[in-house]
Order: C-alpha cells, then structure tokens, then sequence
C-alpha cells in the first residue's frame, strides 16, 4: 500500500524555482492496481522517483505498507519508459543482477531465474545481449529481473510507450495476466486511457503542471479484463468519457501554457545540478 | 464531404508499383496500388508497420520514382510512363515522423523559409506573413524561439504552419504525431482539424493508429501487409466538426471495431514476417 | 478560499494581460465572475452587439471571427483555456468587431465591464497599472508593435548564469581546486628548494622562477617587463594565425564538399586518408627541403596537422545532418545552391567549430616542435635555447607562457563558436546537454 | 595530435570499425584513379628537371617515388633500419602502457569520487594546454637517461587522451541503471565492478586507441628534438624519428621518405592492434 501525504516538489532555487508537485496526496491499496494518468510532464515521473526513494518529495511525506520512504529498496522496484537492462550482461546475467548482489542462496535463484525465463518465452534468449533482443523481449526480460526479487510494490512508468501497436497489445494483456495471478500492489502510469481502463482497480486523474489530483474513480469492472471485450463495453466507455473530459482539460491548460513542457525542464535542470 | 468544397486537391493513384533492392533482395513494396483521393478530403492510410505505406507516400513526394503505373495530381501527371520520378514540389509538401523543422533556425525563419526559397516573397514579406499564420494557429509568442526549445507538440505545429505557409495542393502526412503520447496527440489532433476548417487542403496522412484514423479521416484506407495494396475502405460517416466527445460515441466504436478487424490478420501475417517498428 | 475559486483564480491569473494581478484583485474577479457553460456552435456575442464585458475561457475554445464589415483585415482567431476575449470592447467602448463562436463544448468567466472598473478604481496604483497595460495590448493587436525580438531571452539567460554561480560558490568546488593548485605549487617548491630531492634539484625553484618573470631586469633577460619576451610571443602567435586560417579557409570548403557530393568525395578521401595519418612532424625534414627560408616549413607544418583535423570534421558535420532536412528543403522549393547554404552549412556548423578547437590545439602541438628543431624566433625556439644554454627559469617561463597563450587561443574559438551556435547550445543547454 | 583530438577521433572509431562496404565497383575504381594520378604527378614533378629542362616548384626538390623505392629495397636489409624500428615499438610501448596505468585509474576516481574530482581536475585542466613536446628539454633535464626522457613525454601525449575519454565515457553512464541496482540491493562496489566499469570500457577503449596515434606522433618528434635536435648530443639516438633526422642531417633524402611511410605503418599497426584489443573486451557492443 502507497500513501502520498500532500507531497510536493519543485526544482532550482529562488526565481528559478520550478514547482513540479503541489499538495499531492492520494493512496494506492494494497494488492491492487493503481493507474495515475495526466498530461505528459505533469511530473508523473517525479512523483514515482519520489516513491522509489530516489529523490526526496520538498514537503509532505510517501508512506509504504506504514513507513516512510528514505531510500530504494527491494520492496519498491521500478520499470523505466526506456529499457534499464544492463547492455553488458546477458538477459540471464540481467535477471539474477538482484539475488547475487544481495549474495542469496545460488541453487535458490538459479531456479526462480529458469522458472521465469520459460515464464517470460525467454529461456532461447538467455545468452543474448539486450541490444540482440525485439522491443518486447526487452520488456520482458525487465519485469523478469524485478520479479525475481518479489518486490511487495512493482512501479512501471509508461512500460510500452515505444513498442509497436501488436507487440504493445500482447504486452499488455500479458500483464493483466501476470498481475491477476500474483496479489502485488502495482503502481502504474501511462497517459493512454486505454490501458489505464484495462489495468486500473483505482484510476487517479493528475492536472497539468504543477501536478495535484483532479479526481480518484474506483474502476469496478469484472476481471479477467481484455481490450477488445472493453471496447463494446458500455460501462467502460462511460468511465473512458469520465477520465478522458478531465484529462482533456489538463492536456489543455498544460498545452495552453506552451512552451518547454516541465518534463523537460526539468530533465535538463537535474543534468546540470549533477554536473556542478 | 468538406465544408468549403475547395476545387484542387483531387490525388489520382493507379497501379501503381515500386520495387526494393537489387538483385536477390529485390522486394516488391507496392503492389498495382489504385487510390483516388478526393479535393478537400482527409484520407487516412493505415497499414501495418513496413507494409509500405511511406514508400507509396514517398512517390506522390517525388523522393523516389515508381516502376509502374502513375500518379496524378489535380490531372496533371506527377509521375507515370516516361517520367517515373515526380518532380519535388512546395505543391505537395511532407510533415515527416520525427520533424523537420531546421533547428538552426527560429521558428519565425523556418515557416519564411518556403516563399524566400521560392523567391516568392522578400524576407521581410515572408517573415510578416509567417507571424500572421503563427498567430492564426494560436501559436503567438513563439516566434523568435529555435525548435529545440518548445515542446514537441509545439514543434508539429509549427511545422505543419511551414507547410501550409506555401499553400500546398496536398498536405503528406507521415505518422507525424507517432512520437507523442495519447493526450497531446487529442489537443494535436483537434489543432489539425482547426487548420483544416480554415483551410480546407486535401490531407494524405499515413498512421498505424485506427482511434486517430477514424477520429481525424472522412475516409479510412485500410493496406495489406507487404506488398501494400488497398484492401478495404470504410467512410466514416461522423458529421465534421468532431471533437474528442465523438471517441466514446457508439457510431465511432462500430467504426473502430470494423477497422480493427480489416487491419487485425495484416497486422499478424506482417508480425509474422518479421515486421516490427523501429 | 474554495476549489473552484482557486481554479477561477488560476484561469484569470494566466489571461494575458491579466498576468500580473495583485492577489486581492484577483479574488474580487474570481468573486465577481459569472460562470457561463456554451454547448459547441453556441454563440457567446454576436459582431455589431453593444457590451463591454469580459470573457476568461476555463475550457474548450471559442472562435473570433472578424465581421465582413467592420474588421474585414483581422485574422480568425482561436481563444484558448486560461487566456480572455472581449476586453477590446471596454477600452474603445465601440461595438463587437468580432463574432464569438464555441468550436467545442466551453465554460466561460463572465465579467461585466461596469464590475471590471469599479474593482480596478479601487486600488489606484494596480487599477492604473492595469489600464496601461490594456492600452499596450491594443497597440499591439492594431499592429504597431507587430512583434519584437525577445529582449527579456538575454536577461533571462544572464539571470540563469548568476544563479548557476550562486550554486557553484556554496558548494565545496571552489575551494577544493584553490587546495588543488596549491598542493601542485607546494610540492614544486618543497621538492625543488626546500628538500632538494635527487632528481628534482636541478630544476628550476618556484620562487626562482617567478622572480624572473616579474623581475624589471631578468637576470637572463627574459620577463614581462622584456619587449623579447612579447616578441617570441607575437612571433609564435603570428604563424599561429596564419596556419590556422589558412587550414580554416582550405579545410572547412573541402570537408563540406567533401561530404555534400558523392563525386568529390570518392575522388578526394581516399588521398585525403593516405596523407591524414602521416605525424605532422614527420614532414619536419621534408619541409624543410622543399620549403625556401625557415619561416614558411614551421608554418607548413603548424597548417597540415589543423587542415585534416578542421577538413575531417567539416565532412562528419555534413554526415551527422539528418538526411530529412535536406528532403524538407527540397519540399519548400530550394534549390540545390540554397540547400547547401540553409541546410548543410549551418547543421555542419557544431561538428566544424569541434574540430577548429581541435585544429588550434594541433597547431600548438606541431609549433612547438617545428621551432624547436628550426626558426629563429618563437615559444618553441625560446625553450630550447634556454635549455641549451642552461638558462632553466627562462625555459620554464616560456613553458608557462605557451600554456597560457594556447588555452586562450582554444578559449576565443570556444567563445566564438558558441556566440554563433546560439541554437545549438540553448537547445543542448535545455536538453541538459543530451 | 595532441589530446584535444579525442573528440575528432571519438567520432572517427564509428567510421573506421564500420567496414566501408563498397557495393559497387565505382568507388574502388575512383580511389584508384586518384593513387595513379597522385603518383603519376609526384614522379612527374620530381623528375621535372630532367625531362623538362625547368625543375618545377617545390615538388622538383622532392625525391621520386621511383628513388624512394630502390632507397627501401637497400634499407629493408639494413640491420639499422630496422633497430629504429624496434627502438620506437619499445619507447612507445613503455610511454603507453604508463599512460594507461596511471590515466585508466585516474580518470575512474574522477568519475566515482567527487572531492577528488574538484581537486585534481582543475590541476589537470591547469597543465593540459601545455604541449607535450614543449616538456622535451625539461624532461631531459629531470630523468637520468635519455631513454626515459623520450618514454615520459610519450606518457604525457597519450596520458591526457585517456583521462579525458575515461571521464568522457563517465558522463555517458544512464543513471537509471545505478538506480536500478541500488534498489536491488547492488553495494557500491558491486555497483561500481558490475556498473560504472564495464559502461565505462567502450571509452577507455576509445582512448586507448587515440591515444596510441598520438604516442607515434609523439615519438618521431621527441626522438628527432632530444636524438638529433639543433646541436644536442645525440648520444643514444635511434628509432624512426631520430632515422628521419639523420637522413637529412647526412643527405640521403629518399630515407626521409622511407622514414615517413615506416610511421605511418608502424602507427596504423599499433592503431589496428588496438581496436582488435578493445573490440574483444568489448562483446556487448558489437551487438549494436
């Protein structure tokens, strides 16, 4: 379970300050799916640095299951927009990464590591390098080596935004697959209102820049899901209508504001922070 | 049909066919593709990935020939027997994937660019004219910034005020808002439709997206996978001006449902070929 | 204050001209606007209408479209979320010029005009503020000031500059390289003078060294105060500058070429790639047989090393250009001679103004050689006849000295390629330097 | 080619290891007209006196390539010629692998440790403008033998290459990947063996290879200055730069230019081991 307590955040000092979050509060149940969807560089991707410990919020405070974040950790894992495999190892050297750094039991995580290999259609690719593998084997191989660390809180920041349109409907309803198997909390963020329907056990809106929550809607809808049955579903084109007037909104005002979108502002201001 | 029924515009497309690579690998990439395109008219071109889409986009462009069949435009003959490679033209001009706004330039310059190049206008004239269809397309105060300096959805719009700057008779479209995410693609695609109903230009426009291609197109060409050949068109019948409401009408779901069939086995046999995006 | 007064507050406060309001204004509009919801198509006022209030978009977009009659020259335009229309009417009270349409489903702030001047007149000096700013804002939509370059740009970038250093001086750095420089300074002069280690002795001290340099009258009649000194200098500096140009004016030109057509380049790279990798002064004796005068084979030799360096970069500049700009050119009309001079120069400009920092460097490299092997005068020359007739400190200084001028000479093209890549390093500023 | 040229040749390794792959004939037959040409103009011109009565132009004072060759057919039996071979391979040997072994270190404390990085980068940048061969008479002065001398301007040449690339390679890390690690539990050093070192390789290797060009330009200078030089001694002597000198000194100019070709092959051999080296300890990257 993930709570956010009027979190807020912003970048640069004095009249540079740019506020990226303001008062952001909201709570993601446990072993549920949570989808925040908003406009793009809303600061969606600062607020789940804020939650996987690798930035501290400017106010306020993010619980997990009761206690405060300080730092990452194994409980909350993180996937990128852009693969994080680790380009010199192999897919196989990738997935056991976490168990052998934490020096665990070797025959344990050898056979957690064939158990997900074959889960993930992996086992041929074991040897190969991350650059030798297709958009989707890469995200593959990547849950893979998160979930070999049974993290209580799995993290995906817009997981298939460059895959093709097949390879990103398989993904997806591979992952709807994957998460109605195993109780996990998931906290997902994407700004396609397709895939937040299909995941979301709790859809949070986000305004445009600086980010707070617009609305929290309870998804409801039967499980298993799969896209195409959502398509002629009327309950889910209700709740699409719901999200996607408030998000039109915020895409917006975010647009209205026109210039650099904060996403990048930002980027470029963390750069050059680190560079001093 | 369109609003303002303007008289130029009509992209006549038959058998056309182009080939790819030498020798052994010569693959055959558009395959005696026949299309007529309407004055006025938004006509989307969906297709799987690599199915050759781009390469018959290219063609009407002029930046390759074709080995057969021809292209008219407004019945003058682009390309055909005799002369199988178009002329590049300010008539037909392309908004490319990635853009290609000149990053050297401010955004002011690179609309001016066309008619300065064209000797059409004088800089000054140019530059007056580019400010008007800027703050035309609510794009004011972003005059003198470089591309690199605004907002991706920005930097489309700006580009496609570059093209329509040299009054083009057909605007290209090459998936141009791929690299955007779902939200701003909505407000792009509203932006798009805006300038249509000022201007009412013919649109040719490429997309792997089937939401995009009903929201924006009257009519939906649906392309079998390689080899490109038109396999099914759907008109979409939702009344202009549409905006993001329509996406949840029931007329618009039947539509999506019907497109997703047409593209659903292409998409499969081109996965299976070993297409897959970039 | 509520949710929807905060939103209210929000729409207002980012309206041009209503940007900078003071809070208590800003709530008294919040309190006094009318929230009015249009259907898409529905009519907000028609041209011709007689009413002066003020109307803030809080979503969806209306559309202006000019009256044939009265304002057959204004542009349509397309009102937006957070931005106002209709306040035109109350500063010249004339009726609307424009028709206000919704193009799809709106919520307004309405104000009425009579509410907008009683709130204003209630605080003189922000009421006043606020009517001048609103007759600008005319001026500009009549078109004197069409538009004008973007003098706040500079302030904002010198702005960005200082805070930069504000952070730079709190953190550690400054004083860490300060601690750097003395511990380098410290271990020459304790090694040298104060211990006198075995093989550092005979070297010449730090305070040695700088004596002579200040010195009025140097002991081997070398220091700042000595016309010989500059003269090594100018000399050095001199050839600098020819090599250098000469390379700029011949390399740039056939890197370009070399890169633009197909032709040129499968004629030329390939010699151009048999004599690149020769080391520069490897043509030491070559050139001096071939070359009349000691002069012209050290300026022979400084151009080579900075013509391949600057030719070869030119060329990767053209490679690195994406090809699609050359086709978007060739899509707005241009013909291949204006492709070439908006397209291939300016987007080779990063990769040629690398490889000028590198060609300077270069050509220090080869200088310094080929006046110590031949020439009469120059840096190069001056250490090595300070080390033959034993004059250490002189050769030290002179070291120093080359030191210096070369980082200066690298820093002025540094400063000149970025003045003109303004683009560029905005862009690569913003992106972080990606 | 001092070590400013990092960058040049950062860029260059892309061209030279992606094999140029001529399709057509066209090319090939260019490149081979323009060697004729060349050769056909430099026979011409030196032996312009001969056959046109008026030596042209600087190129008449140049040895013909015919002369060259006979000049190294006589030389490839000559035992001195090719102990300035070996003498060169060694110097530029020990110089390099010194550079490597004190600039690889150097440059990754650069990148992990930030107080050392505010003290010894400044102190870097500080002497960087200076040229290497500007050190030559100072270096003569400071090491006992001759042999050292040469071996430490050599270290200098090649030192600041790999530093400056190791450091280059450092900025190219993806933070996202440490923080992956960090959140699975990677310790710093596991972190820094597992990480930073092997994304940081592709530019050691990219160094190392710069760097060695510069050693060989290095080498000829700092062997003609220190070994033949305007009047020094010219005790130990030797190798392809010092051979240069001494053609000219004693006249026999088509040496100069066998010396000039035996460079440039020595250079492109080291050049070639080099990426052989850095393209094996580096499997990943050629998956690309």
């Amino acid at each position: 379970m993930i709570e956010a307590k009027s979190v807020s955040k912003s970048y640069g000092a004095g009249r540079f300050a740019k506020p990226v979050i303001a008062e952001c509060s909201f709570v993601a149940p446990r072993h549920k799916c949570t989808v925040i969807v908003g406009p793009s560089g809303a600061g969606k991707s600062t607020m789940i640095r804020l939650i996987a410990g690798f930035e501290k919020p400017s106010r306020g405070e993010i619980l997990t299951d009761g206690k405060a974040v300080t730092g990452p950790g194994r409980d909350r894992l993180v996937m990128f927009q852009e693969s994080a495999l680790f380009p010199w190892m192999t897919t196989e050297q990738n997935i056991v990464y976490g168990p052998l750094a934490r020096h665990e039991r070797k025959a344990d995580t050898v056979s957690r590591a064939k158990f997900l290999l074959e889960k993930t259609g992996l086992m041929a690719a074991k040897r190969r390098y991350p650059a030798q593998l297709s958009g989707g084997m890469q995200r593959r191989a990547e849950l893979a080596r998160s979930l070999i660390n049974d993290p209580e809180i799995m993290i995906l920041d817009e997981p298939f935004r460059g895959l093709d349109a097949m390879t990103k409907k398989l993904m997806l309803e591979y992952y709807v697959k994957l998460s109605e198997e195993t109780p996990r909390t998931n906290l997902f963020v994407t700004t396609d209102i397709d895939e937040a329907i299909l995941l979301a056990d709790r859809l949070i809106v986000m305004s445009a820049a600086p980010m707070r929550v617009r609305a929290v809607i309870d998804v409801d809808l039967p499980r298993p899901r799969e896209l195409h049955t959502l398509l002629r579903d009327d309950a889910a084109n209700a709740l699409k209508l719901e999200a996607l007037s408030l998000l039109h909104e915020e895409a917006m005002k975010a647009f209205a504001g026109g210039s650099r979108a904060a996403g990048d502002f930002i980027e470029a201001y963390r750069k050059r922070l680190a560079a001093v | 049909m369109s609003i303002l029924a303007p008289s130029r515009g009509a992209l006549r497309i038959d058998n056309a066919v182009k080939y790819y690579g030498e020798g052994s690998a010569r693959t055959l990439a558009v395959d005696h593709c026949t299309l007529d395109i309407r004055p006025g008219e938004i006509c989307m071109i969906v297709g799987p990935s690599g199915c050759g889409k781009t390469t018959l986009l290219n063609a009407v462009a002029g930046f390759h020939g074709l080995d057969d069949g021809s292209i008219h435009l407004d019945n003058k003959m682009l390309c055909g027997p005799g002369q199988p490679q178009a002329a590049v033209g300010p008539d037909r001009i392309v908004v490319f994937q990635n853009g290609a706004l000149f990053p050297w330039m401010t955004n002011l310059d690179n609309i001016a660019f066309g008619p300065v190049a064209q000797k059409r206008l004088r800089r000054a004239e140019a530059r007056d004219k580019a400010a008007q269809l800027m703050r035309d397309a609510g794009l004011a105060g972003h005059e003198f910034a470089y591309p690199g300096e605004i907002s991706s959805g920005l930097r489309r719009r700006v580009e496609i005020v570059r093209a329509l700057m040299n009054d083009p008779t057909v605007l290209l479209l090459d998936e141009p808002y791929r690299a955007l995410d779902a939200l701003t693609k909505s407000v792009m695609h509203e932006a798009l439709l805006e300038t249509y109903y000022r201007t009412g230009i013919t649109i040719f426009f490429i997309t792997h997206d089937l939401e995009e291609a009903i929201f924006l197109g009257h009519r939906v060409v649906i392309m079998t996978a390689r080899p490109c050949k038109p396999k099914k068109i759907i008109e979409v019948d939702i009344p202009h001006p549409r905006d993001y409401t329509i996406l949840t009408s029931k007329r618009f779901r039947e539509l999506l449902a019907e497109a997703d069939a047409g593209v659903h086995d292409e998409a499969l046999k081109s996965f299976a070929l070993g297409e897959r995006e970039g | 204050m509520s949710e929807i007064m905060l939103l209210r507050r929000d729409v207002i406060a980012h309206a041009l001209p209503f940007e900078t309001l003071s809070e208590t204004l800003l709530a008294q509009f919040a309190a006094g606007a009318e929230e009015i919801r249009l259907p898409a198509g529905g009519v907000v006022y028609d041209a011709g209408s007689i009413s002066d209030d003020i109307y803030f978009v809080q979503s969806g977009a209306i559309r202006l479209e000019p009256d044939v009659q009265t304002a057959a020259g204004l542009p349509v335009q397309i009102v937006r979320p957070r931005e106002a229309f209709g306040w035109t009417a109350l500063a010249s009270h004339a009726a609307r010029r424009n028709r206000a349409v919704a193009v799809t489903p709106a919520t307004l702030l309405r104000l009425s005009g009579q509410n907008f001047v009683t709130m204003l007149g209630s605080d003189q000096r922000e009421g006043q503020a606020m009517r001048e700013r609103i007759a600008g804002a005319l001026a500009d939509i009549r078109g004197q000031a069409v538009y004008q370059p973007a003098p706040a740009r500079r302030a904002e970038g010198l702005g960005l500059a200082m805070a930069r250093a504000a952070l730079w001086l709190r953190s550690p750095a400054p004083y860490l390289m300060l601690l750097g420089y003395a511990l380098l300074l410290g271990f020459w002069y304790v090694a040298v003078q104060v211990l006198k280690l075995p093989r550092f002795n005979e070297m010449p001290g730090l305070t040695d060294v700088f004596q002579e340099w200040f010195s009025r009258n140097p002991v081997y009649g070398v220091s700042l105060f000595t016309p010989v000194y500059y003269q090594h200098i100018l000399v050095s500096l001199r050839r600098i500058f020819i090599a250098f140009t000469l390379a700029t004016v011949l390399g740039v030109p056939t890197g370009l070429f070399m890169g633009w057509s197909k032709t040129f380049r499968e004629y030329v790279f390939p010699v151009f790639e048999l004599l690149r990798p020769i080391p520069p002064l490897a043509w030491v004796p070559l050139a001096i047989i071939m070359l009349p005068g000691s002069e012209l084979p050290i300026i022979y030799l400084t151009f080579l090393a900075s013509f391949f360096a600057t030719a070869l970069n030119a060329m990767l500049g053209v490679k690195s250009i994406d090809p699609v700009y050359v086709q978007a050119a060739n899509c707005l009309g241009a013909s291949q001679a204006r492709v070439f001079l908006s397209v291939i120069v300016p987007g080779a400009l990063p990769y040629i103004f690398t490889g000028l920092q590198i060609s300077v460097g270069v050509a220090w490299f080869s200088l310094v050689a080929a006046e110590m092997v031949s020439g009469q005068f120059g840096l190069g020359y001056l250490i090595n006849t300070s080390y033959t007739t034993v004059q250490y400190t002189t050769m030290v200084i002179a070291m120093i000295t080359l030191g210096i001028v070369g980082y200066a000479s690298s820093a002025l093209v540094r400063l000149v390629g970025n003045w003109l890549l303004g683009w560029h390093k905005r862009q690569f500023a913003l992106e972080g330097g990606a | 080619m001092p070590s400013e040229s990092i960058v040049v040749t950062k860029i260059h390794p892309a061209t030279s290891v992606r094999r140029q792959r001529l399709t057509f004939a066209r090319p090939r037959l260019r490149a081979l007209i323009s060697f004729v040409a060349l050769l056909a103009l430099w026979q011409a011109g030196s032996t312009s006196a001969a056959w046109s009565g008026h030596g042209w132009p600087i190129i008449s004072l140049v040895p013909a390539p015919s002369v060259v060759l006979t000049a190294w057919a006589a030389l490839l039996t000559n035992p001195g010629y090719w102990q300035s071979w070996g003498l060169s391979f060694t110097r530029v040997a020990l110089g390099f692998f010194a550079a490597v072994l004190v600039g690889v270190p150097f440059g990754l404390l650069l990148i992990i440790n930030r107080t050392w990085r505010s003290i010894a980068f400044p102190v870097f940048e500080l002497l960087r403008p200076i040229p290497p061969l500007a050190w030559v008479p100072a270096s003569i002065i400071f090491w006992p033998t001759q042999e050292l001398s040469i071996d430490f301007v050599i270290f200098l040449g090649a030192f600041y290459t790999i530093v400056l690339n190791t450091l280059g390679g450092g900025d190219e890390i993806d933070q996202r990947l440490i923080q992956a690690a960090r959140s699975m539990g990677g310790s710093r050093w596991n972190i820094f063996r597992r990480l930073i070192l092997p994304s940081v390789l592709p530019s050691i290797g990219t160094g190392m290879q710069v760097g060695i060009g510069i050693t060989w330009e290095v080498v000829v200078a700092a062997e003609m200055i220190s070994g033949g030089g305007s009047g020094g001694d010219s005790a130990s002597g030797g190798g392809l730069g010092f051979f240069l000198w001494s053609s000219y000194i004693g006249g026999s100019y088509p040496d100069i230019i066998v010396g000039m070709i035996s460079i440039v092959i020595a250079g492109y051999l080291s050049s070639a081991a080099m990426r052989f080296l850095v393209a094996r300890a580096t499997p990943w990257a050629r998956g690309h």
